[in-house]
């Protein structure tokens, strides 16, 4: 049997009125009102990954906070923060498998961070020095992207290939609330959901693209419920509450990869720092909007719930922000170092094979650079 | 091996057919996709019987989004497949533009090395087919301009074959524009014994001529050998080289070529205006200059979207044409 | 108060969840189940309307018969006829208002000239002897749109314009089931919700892109369920029942022009015939499928029960029929006639004014004219 | 009129801000829309304010949608109103290519003039500014091979003013160019007393000089001016000729500074192979042939992808190349 004839693709035929239906049922395909929690619910907590996810969220605090000043010390040419979304970057590192595929966007340099990709390579993008600092393959995260949404049939094509192929690999790709408006963002969910692909789709849902609030970019009940029209399932989760967006990342990843087909998560959740460093965010929101998202920071949530009920204690917490500054000190350190660049290397790779016509090009730059020199 | 009897009239869309019908026997990780590729063969039947021998997996109707295909053709390569997609017009090609330049065309770039993207963009280019409008760009300047890409077309229904090949075969991203013109242009060819393939770059002198050469491509190349016979008899001996690939480009045979003649024409179809010749013009008089008697002059489209079917004989590059700017090549300052 | 201030634009601002809730209920943008349809339904019936409707099915049929014989006398160069979705295509163009505006696709020649166009107007792109044939303000019906879905934000833009002028004008754009899998699909509805525009989207899903079925087009449970994604209402219809059509979008455009935003309406319908003249239908498809819609033929419902409600009589058949006979020897007679086309208009309107230089190739192709006509 | 002691430094950015800002107070059809342009004023800051003053309804924060924006644009400008649409960065125009190339350049031709097109597309453009990937494109070839757009691009601080004035007032659609290096570059100007409005298709001689003609655009001029200063050590006395528009083209000015020089360099960031210096070489030659002591020659940004912040000074044609250019331009071969 192949992909194309598994049941949800192309068997359906529609029939003329008044026996036509819809193809199937959308009820089961709508998000919950209300952003799916874990804490404060009561609900039941696996220590160890409570511990995980709290360790990673701190360091990834303390990593956007690094970043951040490194900016500002020329270090990096821009860093767009994702301070107040640590859950999310985290949960989407940690759901996946270590053969699973993740599709960052610009802003999801955690993301791969957590997924253990070493800093200064992920940070190549953003200090300016080379455009993705990783072997892609090596790693199977995808170059992190700035043209916003283009990487999402991307992840599709990627899922669809190792379906192909017989891998049970997934393919998680994170997209911002503004990057749902793009052609890219619907045609990837489009496709993915005929293919019946092995892909999740994570919308970070930060309130802004850029200065432009959610009200100016959607109408929608919620972006969880684009999900219904693709015919794929749409969750939404508390994009604050780590332990949730873990959990319904991982059930959406499961059910990708027992064949169960795409998901759209949307993860609501606040962008708490300007859009990058260059930018000024008080020219597009107040501080009231910040301060009562400060009161629901996923850091704060998390390290409240795991003290109440016993499962950390003082040195548990101060061990994680040592961690987090050890992790930080060795970062400015290893930024602080001069990258070695060689100029040459940029005809290195435009093709396979150097054509006559770069290797022209190349011999004057290296002959300027000699002159240079001397 | 067979023998010249066993050859038959074949078409280029047939051979382009059997390109990829032969990488997708040779090599599983070949994937073909796009709009009607699979059980209609597509509009132009180029991929006639492919999904019937192959499956649907193998060679997949995709819904109906130019830039969801090729982002889709993206991540396939990234996982290690070849895809081949058809876009199912030039101008129904321009949806996929970001996809194509800011990931194709960079990838590798952009990864130092590490992710190459062997994808074949199989663009049908070009009017005098009597398409409304839409139907009949020509987009080449467009990929031309853009680094990373190879742009090629094959004028022979010989190249057809051997080009395609050589374009799955290549892990360099490849737009293959194909004259929509020529799909039904015939020679007597075996898809048992195709002509041994050359390798992508190298462009062909179609015909041998001493007065001045013709430097053309694609749908042009008939044009411009038709002119060549009729220049005899004002007395030209033209020469006529198919350019083959525009990226990257032969400098060594244009410029051999034009430096043994003198004189050279660029002819194509695209508006000349910002078009390839402009490139393929300057390119040849920064290095021939002095063994030039005439400026390297153009022959292309008007600078006009493309016209109605009515009209687009007006249009389109022909022979006279041709003849008139040979004719202009100031033939009186003759050494 | 600017548009941009109105209900339903930018008021709305999320806040951190516990207390987060989708923006609006999804509920009331859900289409039925079931296909809107009057015919059979026993409901009520405006004699003159359906009389007008049934007038128009009839001469539609026989255009769209008319004109697939003329490709085959070459008088045409493609014709891609609407053949079976004439309830859709007639209807569409008596929902609107005079100043309203049409955005037909290419498949809606008939749209237009059932909205009063000129049938040699409507017909000359296809003829091929200009690309369009009619100037679009004064019949505000925007060009034959070629490229997908392309002509959707057109409208959208078109109809916000008007609402900004406080004109009201609603703008009715055409796609297909194919189309809706554009980003231009995606992005003029999400303009559309966000502004409010007056603007209605008819998607005739006919069951084909071409040679693909709907089943490798989507999985969703409906097109019209991708309006709830949107935030706005879908509305599911009948599309070869022309009085529900017609109710339909008269009830959308009415809405909209109201300042009740945009609305998708699917018209489940048929495409009885190959994709053009061109197409060979038998590749993809089998003739059951194609005898089980013939069943459904709008024609035949609505013939079928204005005759069972004596609403109409075989005089009133007789003459449906020979009206369309008249307009067809009519339309045979012009598209018989020879345009005449000026080569020389090649550069008329290129730009405002001619540039030298197109001056230059517009002098080149004169002399090469009268050089030919020597 | 004011004196000159009004005028005060303001930067290429403000005048942009001012062109809009005029236009909309005269006009009232005249909308701008797109990304961040309203309440942030846009990334560049160039609409800043705008909303501000006439509302929301006329300086839109529109969703992030290229294509949209364009094609809604399109729309309304069948409606009447005249859209001004800013691009965030040259890269992210890409997603709009199919509405721009399939609509915007063809609307007037496709309808004989029933309806034009009278819509900015503002794209900031070009590097220089430390942007990492996709965000230093030199995008102009893709837009000067459609027939239909004006393609227009200023280099001093008042033809910024002038030149978006115009492509504003003009009833055509017009790819109007922002280079981003220059946004800060500042110029004794004042808002309250602009220059007179020059039209679109006017190139300026911006150095006269004898020796040979620079010719080139945007972001490039004040290396071409930096060049032509340095050269004069050399013995050369350069002419710098600013296109301004790319199309339409000024043939006239261009080529009358190369008839007296017989020599001349086209100067880009582009891309060379493809970009727009072949066009300018090609069509020099053409018509000066006799007079050039040499091929034109081309001083452009490598042919590959922009690279990252911390190589792109290498890529960038500076002074030294420009005038190891102007040195091969065979002056032993001197009359
Ligand atoms: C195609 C494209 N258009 C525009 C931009 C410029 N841009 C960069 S980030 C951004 C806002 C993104 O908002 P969102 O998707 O919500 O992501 P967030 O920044 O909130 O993480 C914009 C407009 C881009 N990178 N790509
Ligand atoms: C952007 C674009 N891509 C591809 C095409 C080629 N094409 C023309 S019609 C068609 C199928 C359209 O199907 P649908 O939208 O369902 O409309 P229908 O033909 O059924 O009316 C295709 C693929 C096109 N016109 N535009
Ligand atoms: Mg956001
Ligand atoms: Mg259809």
């Amino acid at each position: 049997m192949t992909v194309q004839e598994l049941p949800g693709a192309a068997a359906y035929r529609p029939t003329p009125p008044p026996a036509w239906r819809p193809r199937t049922d959308p009820t089961p395909l709508l998000p919950d009102p209300e952003p799916f929690r874990v804490l404060g619910t009561g609900a039941e907590l696996d220590r160890a990954l409570m511990l995980k996810l709290y360790a990673e969220l701190v360091r990834g605090r303390r990593f956007n906070a690094q970043a951040t000043a490194l900016t500002k010390q020329g270090r990096l040419a821009v860093y767009p923060s994702s301070t107040g979304q640590e859950a999310c970057e985290v949960a989407a590192a940690l759901a996946l498998e270590e053969r699973d595929w993740l599709f960052p966007s610009y802003r999801d340099t955690l993301a791969a961070v957590a997924r253990g990709l070493d800093p200064v390579q992920a940070l190549t993008l953003l200090r300016g020095d080379w455009h993705t600092g990783y072997d892609p393959r090596e790693h199977r995260i995808a170059p992190l992207c700035t043209p916003l949404a283009t990487q999402l049939p991307h992840a599709v094509g990627l899922a669809h290939a190792a379906r192909l192929k017989g891998d049970d690999v997934v393919a998680l790709a994170l997209v911002g609330d503004g990057g749902t408006s793009e052609g890219d963002f619907h045609e990837a969910l489009n496709f993915a959901a005929v293919w019946q692909a092995p892909v999740v789709f994570l919308v970070q849902n930060n309130g802004f693209a850029i200065s432009v609030p959610l009200a100016k970019q959607t109408a929608a009940p919620s972006l969880a419920h684009k999900a219904v029209g693709y015919g794929m399932p749409g969750r939404l989760v508390d994009g604050n509450d780590a332990p949730a967006v873990h959990q319904v990342l991982s059930e959406a990843v499961g059910r990708a990869r027992r064949g169960g087909g795409p998901t759209l998560v949307e993860a609501v959740t606040y962008r708490m720092e300007a859009h990058t460093n260059a930018d000024d965010a008080t020219r597009y929101r107040g501080s009231a909007e910040v301060d009562a998202w400060r009161e629901h920071d996923p850091i704060r949530l998390l390290e409240g719930e795991l003290t109440a009920r016993g499962l950390i204690d003082e040195d548990g917490i101060r061990a994680a922000a040592e961690a987090a500054e050890t992790m930080a000190a060795a970062l400015r350190e290893q930024m602080n170092a001069e990258p070695t660049l060689n100029p040459m290397d940029l005809f290195a790779e435009v093709y396979t094979a150097q054509s006559g016509q770069l290797r022209e090009q190349a011999d004057q730059l290296r002959a300027e650079l000699e002159a240079e020199a001397r | 091996m067979s023998t010249a009897t066993d050859k038959k009239p074949a078409t280029m869309a047939q051979a382009l057919q059997r390109a990829m019908r032969d990488a997708m026997a040779e090599d599983p990780t070949v994937h073909v996709l796009g709009e009607d590729v699979g059980t209609l063969g597509g509009v132009f039947r180029v991929t006639d019987g492919l999904a019937k021998e192959f499956g649907e997996d193998r060679c997949t109707d995709t819904p109906l989004a130019e830039a969801g295909i090729l982002g889709t053709a993206v991540g396939m390569a990234m996982y290690g497949l070849r895809p081949v997609v058809e876009m199912q017009f030039d101008a129904f090609a321009y949806p996929a533009f970001e996809q194509l330049i800011s990931h194709v065309a960079k990838m590798r770039n952009r990864t130092r090395g590490a992710m190459a993207m062997p994808i074949v963009v199989r663009v049908p280019y070009g009017g005098g087919i009597g398409g409304v409008e839409h139907h009949s760009d020509s987009s080449e300047a467009y990929y031309m301009a853009t680094p990373g890409l190879k742009v090629v077309t094959p004028a022979t229904v010989e190249d057809a074959y051997g080009l395609l090949r050589e374009a799955i075969a290549c892990d360099d991203p490849v737009v293959f524009l194909e004259p929509k013109r020529l799909y039904w242009s015939k020679s007597d060819w075996s898809p048992e014994d195709p002509a041994p393939v050359e390798p992508i770059g190298k462009a062909v002198v179609r015909r041998a001529g001493s007065s001045a050469t013709l430097l053309t491509y694609g749908p042009s190349v008939p044009v411009c050998m038709e002119a060549a016979e009729a220049a005899r008899e004002e007395g030209w001996d033209l020469e006529v080289v198919d350019l083959r690939s525009l990226v990257p480009f032969d400098d060594e045979t244009v410029c051999a070529s034009v430096r043994r003649t003198g004189r050279a024409v660029v002819v194509h179809e695209s508006a000349g205006f910002g078009g390839p010749g402009g490139e393929i013009a300057a390119r040849v008089t920064e290095r021939c200059f002095h063994h030039l008697e005439a400026p390297v002059l153009r022959v292309a489209g008007f600078d006009i979207p493309y016209p109605p079917p009515m009209l687009e004989k007006h249009h389109l590059p022909g022979v006279d044409r041709v003849l008139d700017a040979v004719a202009r090549l100031q033939w009186e300052t003759e050494r």
